[in-house]
């Protein structure tokens, strides 16, 4: 028998045990949501998402990843350069720094932004005063997605130019290229994956964010409604396979980030295997 | 272009990587620099390569200070331990890379970059692998690649760190004869870092011994192996039997036998460690002319060029003994036999300084 | 720059790169929660004190904390199982199921909230089996323990499999040839092999669980001292304009967190570094 | 250091940054309103905001759009408060939009008299929907607090509806008790004792009650309990009207801070003015609010129960004081909780 495995019997009962739980948290939830959403048929699902309310929604859920994603990956790529090529003090206190956000309520980091923007907040008068709309506008509502977001790309990007070390820049710097040359040739293209296995993390979470949003948002229909809160308006007016329908989306959405990553990792794979 | 180093020191945190070390490499030389690993061999190398900081001295290339010379500008062409090729670019691109990211003005065109490359893979035997990927290839092509990426911008100097240290033993000489061919015909001043004495031996022009941070040594292959300035590099540079032993009147007393030590005039008896390489042993069946030690034959090794044999000496040393197949024929030696031991040389031998 | 402070690199942008990064950190991050400290400091230190020890409160953090670890825990276990499972065994589907195990961290938390609270809710598909065997689903700290473990199981399962990925075949196998049965290897050599990296994903999915809002709330219950967690706890008193006593609540959730975020890494660095970086 | 690479960073964040803040915060082209409601007037705003912009048209000849945000009242106002730029804001209490007078003083705290019937153009009450059947036969407040009763209200905390199903309750009990404040404490822990769910909001107890199938009651809103009847009239649900209930009075306001910077005033004035026009009050009686002109409470007679209704003036001394007595820290609602 090899070593490296167990008794048939047991080998089952693991994989059963994986699976059943598996089903229970993942797959339930899923088939629960389509269940709903195409409750009441294909036309209410089509029309909840033809709706203005939802389609404006969709169009601002849309715009604030557009934007929070790229200047998290502008960090991500800086942070993890900074971090995974240099050796210098307080590097640990800084990666901590920056997981900090993950650990940070959803609620608490609304808040926070509140407490600077906000009316009564530290800026608020001179925002207001030169007519400048942050808190219950797109400003709000991106940054309060781009604080939950905040590690995602840097957390990608950490270990994969940690375990590539610094021998290829080297390389590159000692055939006579530029430092520029050598990020753009060298260091990005060898990040490729990660880059983009990190900017689609990062965007199933700022198109997912709901928490943080919620409390910056004021809720303005077909304004400053995000998907997900879109969801929880639906829901609140009894239109559940309507919130579902919208929810659907952002599951879509999920599963197509999911299917992304799978292939990426596959051709990651196959490019590893010598 | 000559390099020189002056009075280099290098330190990470408590730990003295390079201790004033200075060193000339003359123009055209194929320099070896050989030590244990931490030794300080490879920091040197970076420091020369600008790869690295030196934290006081001086780096001259053809006289010149480097200091401030980007690593870029040095001409220099660096082969890495694991070669370092870039993953994402074929065989071609790993070539081409360093002509490609000349300034514009002096950057060859497609046609030129495409004819050097081409050279070069015939150059380095690999013409078939151009368009392939690093990880297709064995660490021998890689290895051969790696050196063909770095001659692509015509360096002034060659520097290689442990260039076939990750490789078999057979593709491993074959590269090291392959490299001393390549720079009888190029002449490009070339400094390579190996812990393998071998390696150093069979292809330098000048070995320098490191250990610790410093230079032990610096010389040719035969002078370095012939003449060591210590133990240390009699120790590194091959096998080498010790005995502590007493000198007096051109002999060495070991127990109650006085050993005869041809070469060595000694005014006052004096306590001494006497350092004998396996060759420089005689081995005869009955007391020879001069006096001798007897041993016994513990084990016999007889595949190679040299017969080795171990024995066990009535003074309880063990020694390491090398004998030609011939004598070992005369001598039909047979386990469990005694034998008596004469010396025909000494490597090396150092006065101790006694307590008593 | 000061010297020694970094070491000396040829490599460009360490100036650019970690002044944007701690510029950037500070900007969205540093700043914006040291609001909150600012914030809570209109209150004394008693009235701080009070707050937090209210009886509401403690209920509440014993709620969020409580629940958190619970789901950490059942993640540890069935984490670490998933993972084993995707690593070693092949079964149809493999793929499939590798891939949707990021589905927690994809799908918008409100979206699971509602999705999971239809599931659990006496009336759902679950729900009613548990119903008959008398559980709680939804509406009871339970629920929120499975929201929670939805949530974190992603962490665990991401943390533990790459390092059982990399796992030297040799080590098991030396195991095996030096007599140990299965279970004395798994035991022995291999989990504590991983077990730096299960405390790092439990770690994660714990501290991701405390401050949980969308997912919780709608299948929470929200009972004031049974049901209630933190963060509605710091959303009741926004709502009744009590900006510092809700400020005074989240530093007491951000402070217990590090200090049980700083315990642990510390703890995980203990453990790795007797099994030495190799 | 390259400064090409600066140059590029510095760029990227500029733009990227730049577009967030020239988004535009309001809709452009024409006059805009945006009113900032709380939960259950979705339906009656989505009505109202069509019949006011037609009416606006046709007097002044210019478009104009409603914007609606609704979420629970208390968090609303915090909004408004955090500078949410609402031009009117149409709350479940006064209390909510006292709250923002006093911390924002972006409109006088005298606003209440400012408008006709203390600023509130309709009024509703708390009635009980059970389901079909009525099954446990419950006619009234006491029938709540029977063991085995549960009852589905909202955490009266963070939603406004709540604390009028709280003070129903309390003032119900007041009256049978001769005005005896330990029994109607008393009366009020055994009810809630009686909830398995506290939702946060108004909407989030209907959910329960409909659609986890919770509870045998539930307290609302009068308007919310005729559209859960009509919206899952599947399901047969029933209102049942205690036999006495409170006067809840949902207060609307001119923002004066935000039509000022907005130059929405007389918009803004014409918007609240119009919902004390015959057409408001019909389109308020048709969401099963209760109207305040005569003529149409005269129409929809029918409608609405008969029940007796206290003020919140007389039995509780107004919000400010009903606030402090039972809904803030370590309150009443709070010491009922906090007990056992």
């Amino acid at each position: 028998m090899n070593t490296r495995t167990e008794p048939v019997v047991i080998r089952r009962l693991f994989i059963g045990i994986a699976l059943g739980f598996f089903g229970l948290f993942i797959v339930l939830p899923l088939i629960c949501v389509f269940y709903h959403a195409f409750s009441k048929g294909w036309v209410v699902y089509l029309q909840a998402l033809a709706h203005p309310d939802a389609l404006a929604a969709m169009r601002l859920t849309v715009i604030t990843a557009l934007v929070a994603v790229p200047l998290n990956l502008v960090f991500g790529v800086a942070a993890s350069w900074a971090i995974a090529k240099f050796d210098f003090k307080g590097r640990d206190l800084l990666l901590s720094l920056i997981d900090l956000p993950l650990s940070v309520s959803p609620v608490i980091a609304g808040l926070i932004f509140v407490l600077i923007f906000g009316a009564q907040g530290a800026l608020g008068p001179w925002l207001r005063a030169h007519n400048i709309h942050v808190i219950f506008a797109l400003p709000g509502i991106i940054l309060a997605t781009i604080f939950v977001t905040f590690p995602m790309v840097a957390r990608e990007l950490i270990p994969v130019m940690r375990s590539q070390g610094n021998e290829e820049e080297e390389a590159a710097l000692t055939l006579g290229a530029s430092g520029w040359k050598t990020f753009w040739m060298v260091s990005v293209p060898n990040i490729r994956w990660g880059i983009l296995y990190g900017i689609i993390l990062c965007n199933a979470r700022a198109m997912g964010e709901f928490g943080a949003v919620s409390v910056v948002s004021g809720h303005i229909r077909g304004l400053t409604n995000t998907l997900p809160l879109h969801v929880e308006i639906l829901y609140n007016e009894y239109q559940s396979a309507a919130a579902f329908a919208a929810a659907s989306i952002l599951v879509l959405l999920a599963i197509v980030t999911l299917v992304a990553k799978t292939v990426i990792e596959a051709v990651i794979r196959r490019g590893h295997t010598a | 272009m000559s390099i020189e180093v002056r009075n280099i020191h290098k330190n990470f945190g408590q730990f003295k990587a390079l201790n004033n070390v200075s060193l000339k490499v003359e123009n055209g030389e194929l320099l070896a620099l050989l030590g244990p690993s931490g030794s300080g061999k490879t920091s040197l190398l970076r420091i020369v390569a600008g790869l690295d900081f030196h934290d006081a001295g001086q780096v001259l290339f053809s006289g010149q200070d480097a200091r401030d010379q980007k690593v870029k500008d040095r001409g220099v062409g660096f082969v890495f331990q694991h070669y370092a090729l870039f993953r994402h670019m074929t065989v071609f691109e790993n070539i081409a890379f360093g002509l490609r990211v000349q300034p514009r003005p002096v950057r060859p065109s497609e046609q030129k970059i495409r004819e050097k490359v081409t050279e070069l893979l015939k150059l380095i035997q690999l013409e078939w692998v151009v368009d392939r990927y690093p990880w297709q290839l064995s660490g021998g092509q890689r290895q051969r690649i790696a050196l063909a990426r770095a001659l692509a911008v015509k360096p002034r100097v060659l520097l290689l760190d442990e260039p076939f240290g990750s490789l078999d033993a057979q593709v491993r000489k074959e590269l090291r004869l392959w490299l001393r061919r390549f720079h009888d015909e190029s002449h490009i001043t070339t400094l390579f870092v190996t812990h393998d004495q071998e390696e150093a031996l069979e292809v330098a022009d000048r070995i320098v011994v490191m250990n610790q941070g410093r230079i032990e040594q610096v010389g040719t292959p035969e002078d370095v192996y012939h003449n060591p300035v210590n133990a240390f590099v009699l120790n590194f540079l091959g096998n080498v039997n010790f005995f502590h032993c007493r000198l007096a009147e051109g002999k060495a007393i070991i127990g109650d036998t006085a050993l005869e030590v041809p070469g060595l005039s000694v005014d006052q008896p004096k306590a001494a460690k006497l350092y004998v390489r396996p060759n420089q042993f005689r081995l005869s069946r009955g007391p020879g002319k001069g006096t001798s030690l007897k041993a016994v034959v513990e084990f016999i090794n007889p595949a190679g060029t040299l017969v080795k044999v171990n024995l066990k000496a009535d003074t309880g040393e063990r020694l390491h003994v090398e004998i030609t197949q011939e004598e070992y024929r005369q001598l039909k030696l047979v386990k469990a036999m005694a034998v008596f031991v004469s010396l025909k040389d000494v490597s090396y031998s150092e006065y101790v300084q006694t307590a008593a | 720059m000061k010297p020694g402070f970094v070491k000396k690199s040829i490599l460009p942008g360490f100036s650019l790169s970690l002044g944007f990064t701690i510029f950037y950190l500070s900007l969205i991050v540093l700043i914006p929660l040291a609001m909150l400290f600012i914030k809570s400091s209109s209150l004394g230190m008693a009235q701080f004190w009070s707050v937090i020890t209210a009886d509401r409160t403690l209920a509440a953090y014993r709620l969020s904390f409580g629940t958190a670890f619970a789901s950490a825990c059942v993640n540890a276990v069935f984490g670490s199982i998933v993972a084993w499972v995707l690593v070693r065994y092949s079964f149809p589907g493999k793929r499939i199921v590798d891939a949707l195990v990021d589905f927690p961290l994809a799908l918008p938390t409100a979206v699971a909230g509602i999705t999971l609270t239809e599931l659990y809710a006496p009336t759902g598909w679950i729900g009613q089996f548990l119903n008959v065997l008398g559980i709680k689903g939804a509406f009871s700290p339970f629920g929120i323990t499975v929201a929670l473990t939805f949530i974190g199981l992603p962490f665990v399962v991401r943390t533990v499999q790459p390092v059982l990925e990399d796992l030297d075949p040799q080590i098991e196998e030396a195991a095996a040839s030096l007599g140990a049965d299965r279970w004395q290897t798994v035991r022995l050599v291999i989990l504590p092999v991983i077990f730096p990296a299960l405390l790092t994903g439990v770690t994660l999915a714990f501290a991701r669980a405390i401050g949980e809002y969308g997912s919780v709330i709608f299948i929470a219950g929200n009972m004031p001292l049974k049901t209630e967690i933190a963060p509605l706890l710091i959303m009741t008193k926004l709502e009744q304009y009590d900006y510092a006593g809700a400020t005074a609540i989240a530093i007491g959730m951000l402070l217990i967190s590090f200090v049980l975020l700083a315990a642990a890494n510390y703890f995980q660095w203990l453990t790795s570094k007797n099994l030495g970086k190799v | 250091m390259n400064v090409k690479w600066l140059g590029v960073l510095v760029a990227a964040v500029l733009v990227v940054g730049g577009a967030s803040f020239a988004a535009p915060a309001r809709a452009e082209g024409g006059l805009a309103l945006l009113n900032v409601s709380y939960d259950p007037t979705r339906e009656l705003y989505q009505a109202f905001n069509k019949s006011f912009t037609d009416f606006w048209q046709k007097k002044t000849g210019a478009a104009v759009t409603v914007q609606q945000s609704h979420g629970g009242s208390g968090k609303q106002a915090r909004s408004v408060i955090d500078g949410l730029e609402a031009d009117v804001v149409t709350l479940a209490l006064a209390y909510d939009i006292d709250a923002i007078a006093k911390n924002s003083g972006l409109l006088p705290v005298d606003w209440q008299t400012r408008l006709p019937d203390n600023s509130a153009p309709y009024t509703s009450t708390i009635v009980f929907v059970v389901r079909k059947g009525n099954p446990l036969q419950i006619k009234d407040w006491n029938d709540l607090v029977k063991p085995g009763v549960s009852v589905i209200t909202p955490n009266p905390k963070t939603s406004g509806g709540a604390r009028w199903n709280y003070l129903a309750a309390w003032g119900y009990a007041l009256k049978n008790f001769n005005n005896d404040e330990a029994k109607a404490r008393e009366f009020v822990a055994a009810l809630y004792k009686n909830v398995p769910v506290l939702d946060s909001g108004a909407r989030g107890s209907t959910t329960t009650f409909v659609e986890r199938k919770i509870g045998d009651v539930l307290l609302a809103w009068e308007n919310e309990a005729y559209l859960v009847v009509n919206q899952f009239s599947a399901d047969g649900y029933e209102i049942v009207a205690p036999s006495l209930s409170i006067l809840a009075e949902p207060a609307v306001a001119l923002v004066d801070g935000n039509v000022d910077r907005h130059g929405t005033r007389s918009l803004a004035q014409a918007y609240l003015e119009y919902l004390y026009t015959p057409e408001g009050q019909e389109i308020a009686a048709q969401n099963h609010y209760r109207p305040r002109l005569a003529e149409v409470v005269q129409k929809y007679a029918g409608q609405f129960k008969q029940i007796e209704l206290i003020t919140i003036d007389a039995v509780f001394g107004g919000w400010q004081k009903a606030q402090q007595t039972h809904f803030a820290d370590n309150g009443v609602f709070d010491q009922i909780y906090q007990k056992k």
